[in-house]
């Protein structure tokens, strides 16, 4: 197994994405969409596509930079720490880690239009509040050759931009996912007015056909292309969400030092550096999860459930901690719409619930240590 | 109800009398931020049972149930009030009138006022004709409280008001402002600050509202631009305000402590709150909410004792900060709880749970307001357990 | 209901309590006794039943004092302070509360003898590691008029020492309560090595005989009689872990305010403080439930349920928090055993166990509460 | 093994050696109190295959696997090293000696000695032959570890040792101790401190141990009068003993985060260890076991990674306090769950459960001894996150 350090490359592809995010994607330009109501842009989406990073896990003979797992990760904590707007989870991470699953022309053809920057994806999973791909009952009733599908989902995350769909449905003898595009007749989708800006949707999915070419993988065996897809999501976005809570750990311990209370810097006061110094404990314990988890996924995949799972509850924690020490440690100006910690607390919130919350993955742990 | 009632006598009466005028929309105990009565000059009732309610209970005195008659109050005692906040349990019945007169203004009004500021300033609060609020923070003061800079400089028979408020709640909607003022600026920090009562439609006075992150604007900042106060508008002694607002900073403690986590008077529980939405619990969410509960019961009771050491005499004095800091923890833990237990739904701004977001970033403000947790914990370290500054 | 503040008689019959113990049975005192191997002090429980506190829950009838339970609570938080080791749990508040349940001749004359201080009662009830009277596997077979005793019971507290046990055990159609004396022909008795240096046993029942004069109680209908005993044992254990939470308190107050480290006091450190300053909060906290177990059981006993399990569960987490905090503060000292903190450490996690431990009691809590 | 293997060859010959080495009785993983081998003049096998094993190890260096052939070491790699710990782990093998020597001089001679003192005082260790001790803490200095009072005077070709040291753990036991000593009053605090290397048999030392909560005396007050110590027997520069201290603290940190929660080389599971005694957790106990879970994963991750990082030439530095701080405060909690979960079973001494309760006792030492918990809060504060002292 590789080792738990970063790699010269790796390090290089995260000051490199820091140099260009800072420029092209600071939380600034964050706050600007949010204000006009923008959930989505589709320039930046280009400049990252001409970089590699919408083809990050798209092979190379598809045009992708296949530069892997770990890598995806890297790209994600760059993101998280200036509260990114993109479907690079939804679309170069999910999508592709599915399409990557199945070796046939047309997959190889989804995966170039995504590693160019082409084609957005979503994924329509969950249907309940709680993620739960076991509990599907939408259902996809055989028609002739294909399909029809039936039923509503909830929470699709970059559902109502995405061009195209992978859709979970109950199918004769198990679960089957759909590769459609999202403006096929009997699809409606209606965004969702999220708490941290961005996009999801509810989608409702009347009577929709599917052909048998729209099957990604096998029909009754959605998860053996699903399951490495949350996979890959979810220690993505456990990344993001360790690159979300240095952001919010940054400014905060930036705030200590300059803040000044009672005539002294209120980084003086004891009770507040243990705080701060508990809280980057945290903070380093977490990244050793998010990097053993692109570690396994790279190198080890069948047996990367355990990290991958570790990850995601630790990020959770971790950043729920560090946003609330944020905004505590802050005070009223915490609290402001104006000031930029409230977004990293409804970013947190959002990602602590999206693809399984700490709850689902600590009984993923639970489970897989024999408990 | 008269002083020689009995206790059962006093809830027969009550009971009856509240069936009889309680209007049944009225009944739904909510409490939510869209059913509060705040009155005031602009206040618009959201309907007439509203109105009905409001003027129905400050006949009776019941809007302010422990203030004298002479005050707009119904002078009940200790046994009453537990009674009365019983029987209003009892029909679910929405508080009639809730606002920062009654909270906190009156409570000062009570102690420090001249008879004459009281039967003047109180009844009008009670009836919820003057809305009043808060101006005690300044920009970059934060929990340095005393740390006031907005001035009032001595003009004979009135004070020339210049300076800047923030975290003022509601001031847009306000008719009136008590603030603390420095009246001397030689004095130490804590000895030249008076307590004073300002019109907002004074000359000079404007408000800005703040938006928070859960995205409503409860805050506002306020300017005073020499804006001239008579000098009969002032509460206690001339630069001693700082007595009177640390007294109603206990009041405002215990109010924040128990207010927001609905804890006195029965709370619904929370277990019972995350079983509308979700058919099982895991386990760490159902240990997280029996914990939560069994801080809440334990708080509520806390609250309780309290009240009834207060009526024996005992004031909170210094404790109430434990009040303030473990109320104010707790519920902040409690809307974690909801948030997680109301999962995707919870994370649209008004979605099928409600504004449950909303709720949630609104309590992350409640550890701060009031005093910040950490001044709670250092006020109790200091003054309660004697531990050196 | 009563109100939550102590009465005048309930603050005197603290301040004399405390005036007698710390003269009587000071932490010393129950040093000597641990060095000694000794579990129980004779003299000490005869004085205390001449002052009325073996008697506290007996009627005045039987010679009892007839205090009720938040007096009994009262006492219990006195002797947690200084670890005063006495039956006054298992006989005077445990023994006391089922013999009253029961209006005979005989549970009168028993009480009259707890309160005369003459005899002792330990309640064998549980047989697993955990307290759970409900899997109760002990049989009482009938046998002619009477019924025959087999199986074991283990941590039974005092039960080295009484004179008496109260003994459940499967009959036909239910639980049924023995009350019988603890060298009858069959009892084994193994006294346990335990941490707090009390008494516990370990007791095997060999085909002991019991009448039906033995029964406390109805046959097949135990808990009408020990839910009440149980309850109030609850309730003034809770009571007395509270008082040991304040014995650790003010020793870890004490020294914050003494130690010098640094060049300072380390009470000046805000960490500490702010740390120290939480503790007291949750102390306070814990206060009003056991006050309000206490007038819940005085006044309306058959709606005590919630009351005594948030007393017990609100206690067992302070006095665990109380512990760990006073054993840290005090450094290295704080872990010898010729410190008193060790003591406070020991006895903290033997309350926690018995008669329901944390879980036990929050799960009840939520039962009552609706989930 | 060659320098030219791989590392699937040396894992081969590896495995083939423990198979045909490791007696069936060491392979009982046994890392309790009673299990391990601490070596030294006095020690008493508890077994022949206790012995054996020392023996064996000792002859191929792997009693310390990293130390260089010439000071008893087998010097591995880190990729060797790793393959080391799996292979024992995976036949569950006792570690086949343990000391102070190997944890804490060891490294500092390596680092800080003179290739003399390295050939002379390290294959002994390695043997278990020699047993060390540790001299730092004095009475009444606490976590203030620089103010040291013991005092070598010097007296040319000796120092002249008088003074008191406490917290020495298994000085009763030990052959020789390395101890802070003043050796220039007149410097500043942390720069007249040497560190020397002193017999226990020596004429003036004396050593008495201390009896803990946990029931055992792993510790021991140690007296110095008149102990007469060659200029030889120091380690690094005189005056300049707290560097090679500071180094090792950091090595103490990391031994103590890791060591006693079993984290690197995959500890078993918490849940599984409950689920032997318990046939179901209840809520609150299996959302405590399942944070404790993943928790220790993620430490025992973090220890790998700083392993790794150390092997890239990045040290751990100031961050060691954050594994020492970690581990230590997780170890506590684990065994608090333990607690819980072993019932009345747990609260006996030796009872069904083992010494539970004495372990249990045991790990609240962890975070105070080698720096407490809050010493470590501040290291962090201070050197990591640069907040102003």
């Amino acid at each position: 197994m590789s080792k738990l350090v970063l790699t010269e490359e790796e390090t290089m592809l995260a000051d490199m994405a820091r140099g260009f995010l800072d420029g092209a994607a600071p939380v600034t330009a964050f706050r600007k969409l949010r204000d006009a109501g923008e959930t989505h842009d589709a320039k930046l989406w280009k400049e990252m596509a001409d970089m590699g990073w919408a083809g990050v896990l798209v092979p190379e003979d598809a045009g992708g930079s296949d530069m892997g797992f770990a890598a995806a990760n890297v790209l994600a904590g760059e993101m998280g720490k200036t509260l990114v707007m993109s479907p690079f989870l939804s679309t170069a991470v999910m999508a592709a880690t599915a399409l990557r699953q199945v070796s046939d022309a047309r997959a190889k053809d989804a995966l170039a239009k995504i590693a160019s920057g082409d084609v957005t994806y979503a994924l329509a999973i969950d249907e309940g509040i709680k993620h739960d791909p076991d509990a599907t009952t939408m259902e996809a009733k055989a028609d002739g050759n294909g399909f029809r599908l039936s039923g509503k989902k909830t929470f699709v995350v970059d559902g109502a931009m995405a061009d195209r769909l992978l859709v979970l449905a109950k199918t004769e003898n198990g679960l089957t996912l759909f590769d459609i595009p999202a403006d096929r007749a009997g699809i409606a989708r209606e965004k969702s007015n999220m708490i941290d800006a961005r996009d999801a949707a509810k989608i409702d999915f009347s009577n929709v056909e599917a052909t048998g070419d729209d099957v990604l993988g096998q029909v009754d065996d959605a998860m053996s292309v699903l399951k490495p897809a949350l996979q890959a999501g979810q220690a993505a976005l456990a990344a993001e969400m360790a690159g979300l809570t240095a952001g919010a750990f940054d400014m905060t311990v930036g705030y200590l030092k300059e803040r000044k209370q009672f005539g002294t810097e209120i980084g003086r006061f004891q009770a507040l550096q243990h705080r701060a110094a508990h809280l980057w404990c945290e903070t380093e314990v977490t990244a050793s999860a998010i990097l053993n988890a692109g570690r396994m996924m790279d190198n080890d995949p069948e047996n990367a459930d355990l990290a991958v799972s570790l990850a995601k509850a630790k990020a959770t924690s971790t950043a729920i901690l560090a946003v609330q020490e944020g905004v505590q440690m802050h005070g009223g100006i915490g609290m402001t719409d104006a000031f930029d910690m409230g977004f990293y607390m409804k970013r947190a919130r959002v990602g602590a619930e999206w693809l399984g919350d700490f709850s689902y993955h600590a009984e993923k742990v639970a489970a897989l240590r024999g408990f | 109800m008269s002083q020689g009632q009995t206790a059962e006598e006093f809830r027969a009466e009550l009971r009856d009398w509240l069936e009889a005028n309680c209007p049944q929309e009225m009944r739904d105990g909510g409490m939510t931020e869209d059913g509060i009565c705040w009155g005031g000059k602009n206040w618009v009732f959201t309907s007439e049972a509203q109105k009905q309610w409001l003027e129905r209970c400050a006949a009776k005195g019941y809007t302010v149930p422990t203030w004298p008659k002479d005050c707009g109050g119904a002078a009940l005692n200790r046994e009453q009030e537990k009674i009365f906040t019983e029987e209003m349990g009892r029909i679910n019945a929405r508080s009639p009138l809730e606002s920062f007169g009654i909270w906190m203004l009156g409570p000062a009004l009570l102690h420090f006022g001249t008879q004459e500021q009281k039967t003047h300033y109180l009844p009008p609060i009670a009836r919820g004709e003057v809305r009043w609020c808060q101006g005690y923070s300044e920009p970059g003061a934060g929990s340095d409280l005393a740390n006031v800079q907005t001035h009032g400089a001595d003009k004979g028979d009135h004070w020339l008001v210049n300076g800047q408020k923030i975290w003022t709640s509601y001031a847009d909607q306000a008719d009136q402002i008590f603030a603390l003022v420095r009246t001397d600026r030689e004095a130490k920090k804590h000895l030249g600050i008076s307590f004073l009562l300002i019109d907002m439609e004074d000359a000079g006075v404007e408000t800005r509202p703040i938006k928070m992150i859960s995205g409503i604007s409860p805050f506002c900042e306020t300017f005073f631009t020499d804006v001239k106060v008579p000098k009969a508008n002032i509460v206690g002694t001339e630069n001693r305000g700082w007595d009177v607002a640390k007294y109603l900073l206990t009041h405002e403690r215990e109010m924040i402590s128990g207010g927001g986590a609905g804890l006195s008077g029965g709370g619904r529980s929370l277990g019972a709150v995350l079983t509308d939405t979700l058919d099982t619990l895991d386990a760490t969410l159902r240990a997280d909410a029996m914990r939560c509960e069994i801080d809440a019961l334990a708080i509520g009771l806390t609250l309780e004792r309290y009240k009834d050491q207060a009526e024996a005499g005992q004031g909170a004095g210094d404790a109430s900060a434990m009040l303030k800091y473990m109320g104010t923890e707790l519920n902040k833990q409690r809307h974690e709880i909801m948030m997680t237990a109301g999962g995707s739904a919870a994370l649209e701004w008004d979605g099928d749970v409600g504004n449950r977001a909303g709720d949630w970033l609104r309590t992350k403000a409640n550890s701060i307001e009031g005093g910040t947790s950490e001044v709670m914990l250092s006020i109790v370290s200091r003054r309660v357990l004697g531990l050196p500054a």
